[in-house]
């Protein structure tokens, strides 16, 4: 999750924009001159910017349980969040800065949350609050429960409690505003367009689909076709340690999006699945490289 | 007509009655709390951070690896690491982690501590970058002797039981384990010395060494809680170089620390 | 070519709008798939379980007293009274008697919790009204003093776990009561000051008078319950009308209205109990026995006898009811929660039949219901 | 369809009660009598509070409550007998009357019980399925707003009733008690008990394609890579 990490993922400067997003998304010369403006002037701009973010970081008003009465009443007179600029609950994501994900996060609601995150510009920073979306907590077991927010959008601050006090969700504040700091502009900026428009997910089954947009970006339609059916042999390859044996054809998607490359479970076995299935490997590579290109 | 002009005023006098609570408050003293500045002053009973006391007197340890935690816990957050010591015959605590990511802060494992080992302190400030940094060791959870003496005090807590005991049964408990065991000389060194050493040092002793193997311990920790005669020999059989280090260091920590 | 734009004028389509999950006034993650005809509602579908998470199925997988921890989040603004129905589900079927100090300090700190989920509706109310960010701050202020109040006694400020089966945690200090009495002294200005801003302004009297009118029949036919169905007429308040616990010795009376309720008399009947609350605590304080708060000592091992039991507590809500079937283990072998939240919810495509859409947070913010409640 | 019993009685009984409510119950006892063999289940049910004690909790010696067979007929027992519906009541562990009722009756009966004058059980609370030892029981608590009255009605289906592959089936009160359709829904999704007739039979709280039945005992649930384990947390 650090910056070192970022950096060295080798990102392709242009990406590959799929063809139906290709209406919405833009991506001029300028674009990239600012970019390589950007990395000029990072060590100039970095300063500047990560006082004004940081300063303002506008959360969304996104609580599904306990936690978001705490995150209510940090609003309130008594904790009065706007001491530290950050008072301005936005009920849109496109005007947020900051998912606070108060609560609990079922199967049914994980693709609302996506999608929330996705439509967030950046930059855009997430505190995991309370234990259900830290690591699922007191729901450890249960079989409907997201375990951890991080399986489905990168996670900047972790702040433990059941649900934490008020002061807590302050201190996460003040320390996600310390990361802020220390950020490089040019980094940041390098990730304006790798955010997607779109991300398709099932609202009915609340499962992540398969990340199409990686796919298409990597092949055309017609590796789409075939690229499923990988994703189907790659969840399986992946995970042997699935007891139920039930594992969804949609495994390498969304958790991808935060767990580094080298340390995540699954990855050893894909590389010993990966003489056998190129597909899978494609894939997989470009789900991870999407997933870093998120983690902030 | 007349009535719906006398409407009109009656609703603007509401709203003027509304608006003049609320311009009262303009005088009243704020209630902000100014919490990075003032840390609140919480009830002693606020379960926050879960945390390790050691006696307040002598600084033992007040852990004796019972277990009650580890099996109360809703969460399964507590995962305690202990062996059996072949001199005193007594369980000893090798390694304490508490996922905090994972704990609701029910405080059942409070309830159920017969030695009032494991508190809830009242930090709530717990937050971090990462999930594994919100796994505390033995080390990050123990307190000092003067934070357990503050929080014994705040929360009433009876002073532990065992602190007069404590220097007489573990000088005792060493005293016929060597009689019983071969090694005369190796209480009778431990006996003169500062009891409360042995086992405030060796979590600290252990812990840097711990952090190292951290990985190859855990998937022991299971195999270490169903037989506690086995990891003596178990970490050496599975990783000889790592896990030896600090079971050596353990007894040695014992012995000649004194 | 006049027909024609006639017929374009008359014929409107109807159209589907998916209101949440996110939602700032749906009060967490409540789906309302509306359909609408121009600015009329034709039907609501509310789309449920985006909070699903399998608190009954819990409580199958873990030993009662480790459930005894979690159901506080089954209803989060009243944790008292999801550890009470609990409690006295169980204590039913062991025949476990509890203590009168006990029985005084769970109907004084579940009836502190009464305050504090109403207040906490009462500014969420009033910014699904509009209100945003202004009136809110009011009633949280006196919430935080409250959680105070529970934060010594309980631990923590929303998730007690201080109602436990055979009896409560922890007997407060004397000055705790010192506390709760300035509180309580202080209180019933504050509800003054509320109405003062809110119970007679025009604005907010055009919002909810006349609006989201619940009939007794429907009431009657959906199984309503709490302060929707009181301000509708019918006078069941289990309380009074199924007295459990020491509230036969108390004195109040049941809030009803004598007409069917719009959502200014569900507003004004939560007003009410708040003072009734205050009052009960007041006479609870006096009358506090001396004595034991736990029964019989409950720990970690605890088994429950076998057999099958069903209590119900009046929450904020409604009846809030448990009904627990042991097989005398350390594990129960059903837990099946009736939340009045759930069945509150389900009336609501009947009262927002033909109302116009700026209608709907205003009589679905009435009903209050919060959403681990329904979905648990 | 599943078990033959509740799935031929229950449309013609249907619109037989809906003819008629009070009439309803008379032409039903020829019915009841057919329904019978259901009612020879009860024995087997009346052991059944302690049964799932012994099977479900294995290590603890589950001591069986010796069932107390009540003395005399309950209030509601009798009731419904005058009006022809054959009721057994189940011994008791709580004060409350619980009998069973069989799946063909049970709209006749949760009918009677709600709109007749003398007993006025107006309250659906819930309606709750239970995965007994060798039964789907559909537990209906009905409460009353107007007197004190309490009764716990349970439709129990047989485990080796049921087909294979195939749902429990009980018949659904929802078309004249508003009340029912959430739980019959609920139930349906976390039971898998089929509430025949039910206007929108469809999973509530989950997902809508999920899979499987989460509190049956047989459950197991799907590990996938929103649930598996974690390497960075002791989750």
């Amino acid at each position: 999750m650090s910056q070192g990490n970022m950096s060295t993922t080798a990102k392709p400067n242009n990406p590959v924009v799929p063809e139906e997003l290709r209406e919405s998304v833009t991506i001029s010369s300028i674009d990239l001159m600012i970019d390589a403006l950007g990395q000029v002037l990072s060590p100039v701009l970095s300063p500047i910017a990560n006082l004004a973010r940081s300063n303002s970081v506008w959360p969304l008003t996104f609580g599904t349980s306990c936690c978001a009465i705490e995150m209510m009443s940090v609003g309130m007179s008594a904790f009065d969040i706007s001491r530290f600029g950050s008072e301005v609950f936005r009920a849109t994501p496109r005007q947020a800065d900051m998912i606070i994900t108060a609560g609990t996060i079922t199967r049914k609601m994980a693709p609302a949350l996506i999608t929330l995150y996705e439509q967030m510009p950046e930059p855009k920073y997430v505190i995991a609050m309370g234990a259900c979306t830290v690591t699922g907590g007191m729901f450890n077991d249960s079989y409907s429960v997201v375990q951890g927010v991080d399986r489905i959008i990168p996670v900047d601050v972790y702040l433990p409690g059941c649900p934490p006090r008020p002061e807590g969700i302050l201190d996460a504040l003040l320390k996600l505003q310390q990361k802020i700091r220390t950020e490089n502009y040019a980094d940041r900026r390098k990730k304006l367009y790798a955010q997607t428009s779109v991300r398709p997910v099932d609202y009915d089954t609340g499962r992540p689909l398969a990340d199409l947009i990686g796919v298409v970006a990597e092949d055309t339609k017609a590796a789409l076709s075939s690229g499923q059916e990988a994703l189907g042999d790659a969840a399986k390859g992946i995970s042997p340690e699935a007891e139920e044996g039930k594992v969804v054809a949609t495994k390498p998607v969304a958790p991808k999006v935060e767990v580094p490359k080298a340390e995540a479970a699954p990855a050893p076995k894909a590389e010993a699945a990966k003489p056998e299935v190129k597909k899978v490997e494609n894939t997989k590579d470009e789900a991870a490289e999407k997933a870093d290109d998120k983690s902030v | 007509m007349a009535n719906l002009i006398s409407r009109a005023f009656g609703g603007l006098n509401e709203v003027r009655r509304g608006l003049a609570t609320v311009f009262k408050h303009t005088f009243r003293e704020p209630i902000t709390k100014n919490y990075p500045d003032e840390m609140p002053d919480l009830a002693p009973h606020f379960r926050g951070r879960l945390a390790l006391t050691v006696n307040p007197e002598t600084g033992d340890h007040l852990c004796i690896s019972c277990k009650q935690c580890e099996r109360v816990c809703p969460d399964k957050c507590i995962e305690i690491t202990s062996h059996k010591s072949p001199e005193t015959n007594k369980l000893e605590l090798i390694d304490f982690k508490i996922d905090h990511g994972l704990c609701m802060f029910c405080g059942l494992c409070t309830e159920v501590c017969p030695t009032l080992c494991i508190i809830n302190t009242n930090d709530f400030e717990m937050a971090d970058y990462s999930r594994e940094s919100l796994i505390y060791d033995l080390k990050k959870l123990t307190l000092s002797q003067d934070e357990s003496a503050f929080y014994f005090d705040r929360k009433e807590m009876p002073l532990p039981k065992p602190k007069p005991a404590k220097p007489a049964p573990a000088a005792a408990g060493a005293a016929p384990a060597a009689v019983a065991a071969k090694p005369a000389a190796v209480p009778s060194v431990a006996a003169p010395g500062a009891d409360a050493k042995p086992e405030t040092e060796a979590p600290e002793a252990k812990a840097p060494a711990d952090s190292k193997t951290v990985e190859v311990k855990k998937p022991e920790v299971k195999a270490e809680v169903k037989e506690e005669s086995k990891p003596e020999a178990k970490p050496e059989a599975k990783a000889e170089t790592k896990t030896d280090e600090p079971k050596a260091d353990e007894p040695k920590a014992d012995e000649p620390k004194a | 070519m006049a027909t024609e734009i006639q017929e374009i004028d008359l014929k409107t389509d109807e159209m589907i709008i998916n209101m949440g999950p996110q939602h700032p006034a749906t009060h967490g993650v409540l789906r309302l798939l509306l359909t609408l005809d121009g600015e009329t509602v034709k039907h609501v579908e509310p789309v449920l379980g985006h909070l699903h998470r399998a608190q009954e199925w819990q409580g199958q997988n873990r030993t009662w007293f480790q459930y005894q921890a979690l159901i506080d989040r089954v209803d989060y603004l009243s944790g008292m009274f999801t550890s009470w129905a609990m409690a006295r589900s169980c204590e039913q079927i062991d025949g476990t008697v509890v203590p009168p100090r006990a029985e005084y300090l769970r109907v004084m700190v579940s009836e502190m919790n009464r305050i504090t989920s109403h207040l906490l509706w009462l500014g969420t109310y009033l910014i699904d009204l509009g209100a945003m960010f202004g009136f809110p701050f009011y009633p949280f202020r006196e919430r935080e003093k409250l959680f105070d109040l529970f934060e010594e006694i309980a631990g923590q400020r929303m998730m007690f776990n201080y109602i436990r089966i055979g009896g409560v945690l922890r007997d407060p200090k004397p000055e705790w009561f010192d506390k709760l009495k300035r509180f309580l002294d202080e209180f019933p200005d504050r509800i003054d000051e509320y109405e003062t801003i809110v119970t007679q302004n025009p604005i907010f009297l055009k919002r909810t008078k006349g609006v989201g009118i619940l009939t007794q029949a429907v009431a009657k036919d959906y199984g309503v319950t709490g302060p929707c169905i009181r301000s509708s007429g019918i006078p069941l308040d289990l309380r009074r009308t199924k007295p459990y616990s020491v509230y036969p010795e108390l004195k109040f009376d049941v809030i009803t209205f004598d007409k069917e309720g719009d959502t200014w008399d569900r507003y004004m009947a939560r007003i009410l109990e708040m003072r009734q609350s205050i009052e009960i605590i007041r006479q609870c304080i006096d009358k506090l026995p001396s004595g034991d708060i736990m029964g019989k000592k409950q720990m970690a091992g605890m088994r429950i006898k076998a057999g099958e039991g069903f209590a119900a507590v009046e929450s904020p809500r409604g009846i809030l009811g448990c009904y627990v079937i042991s097989g005398g283990g350390e594990k129960a072998l059903r837990f099946r929660w009736r939340n009045p939240s759930f069945c509150n919810l389900s009336v609501l495509h009947e009262l927002l039949k033909g109302c116009p859409l700026s209608d709907i947070m205003a009589i679905f913010g009435s009903i209050d219901v919060i959403l681990p409640d329904v979905d648990r | 369809m599943t078990d033959e019993k509740p799935s031929e009685a229950e449309k013609p009984e249907d619109k037989k009660a809906e003819a008629a409510k009070p009439e309803a119950a008379k032409p039903e006892v020829a019915k009841a009598d057919g329904a019978k063999p259901a009612d020879a289940a009860k024995p087997a049910d009346a052991a059944k509070p302690a049964a799932p004690a012994a099977a479900a909790a294995p290590k603890p010696a589950a001591k069986a409550p010796e069932p107390v067979i009540p003395a005399t007929a309950g209030k509601f027992e009798q009731f419904l007998k005058e009006h022809g519906i054959p009721a057994q009541r189940l011994p008791l562990s709580l004060e409350v009357e619980t009998i069973v009722l069989s799946g063909d009756v049970l709209q006749a009966a949760l009918r009677l019980l709600r709109n007749s004058s003398e007993v006025k059980l107006d309250l659906l609370l819930t309606i709750s399925g239970v995965d007994s030892n060798d039964t789907y029981d559909s537990v209906y608590h009905l409460w009353s707003y107007s007197n004190l009255d309490e009764l716990v009605i349970k439709v129990l289906i047989k485990k080796s009733d049921v087909a294979e592959g195939d749902l429990p089936a009980v018949p659904s009160i929802a078309n004249f008690w508003s009340a029912a359709n959430w739980h019959e829904r609920e139930t349906y999704d976390l039971m898998g008990i089929r509430y025949a007739n039910h206007p929108y039979l469809r999973r509530i709280l989950n997902p809508w394609d999920w899979e499987g039945y989460p509190l049956r005992r047989d459950y197991k649930q799907l590990v996938d890579c929103l649930n598996d384990k974690n390497p960075h947390s002791m989750r």
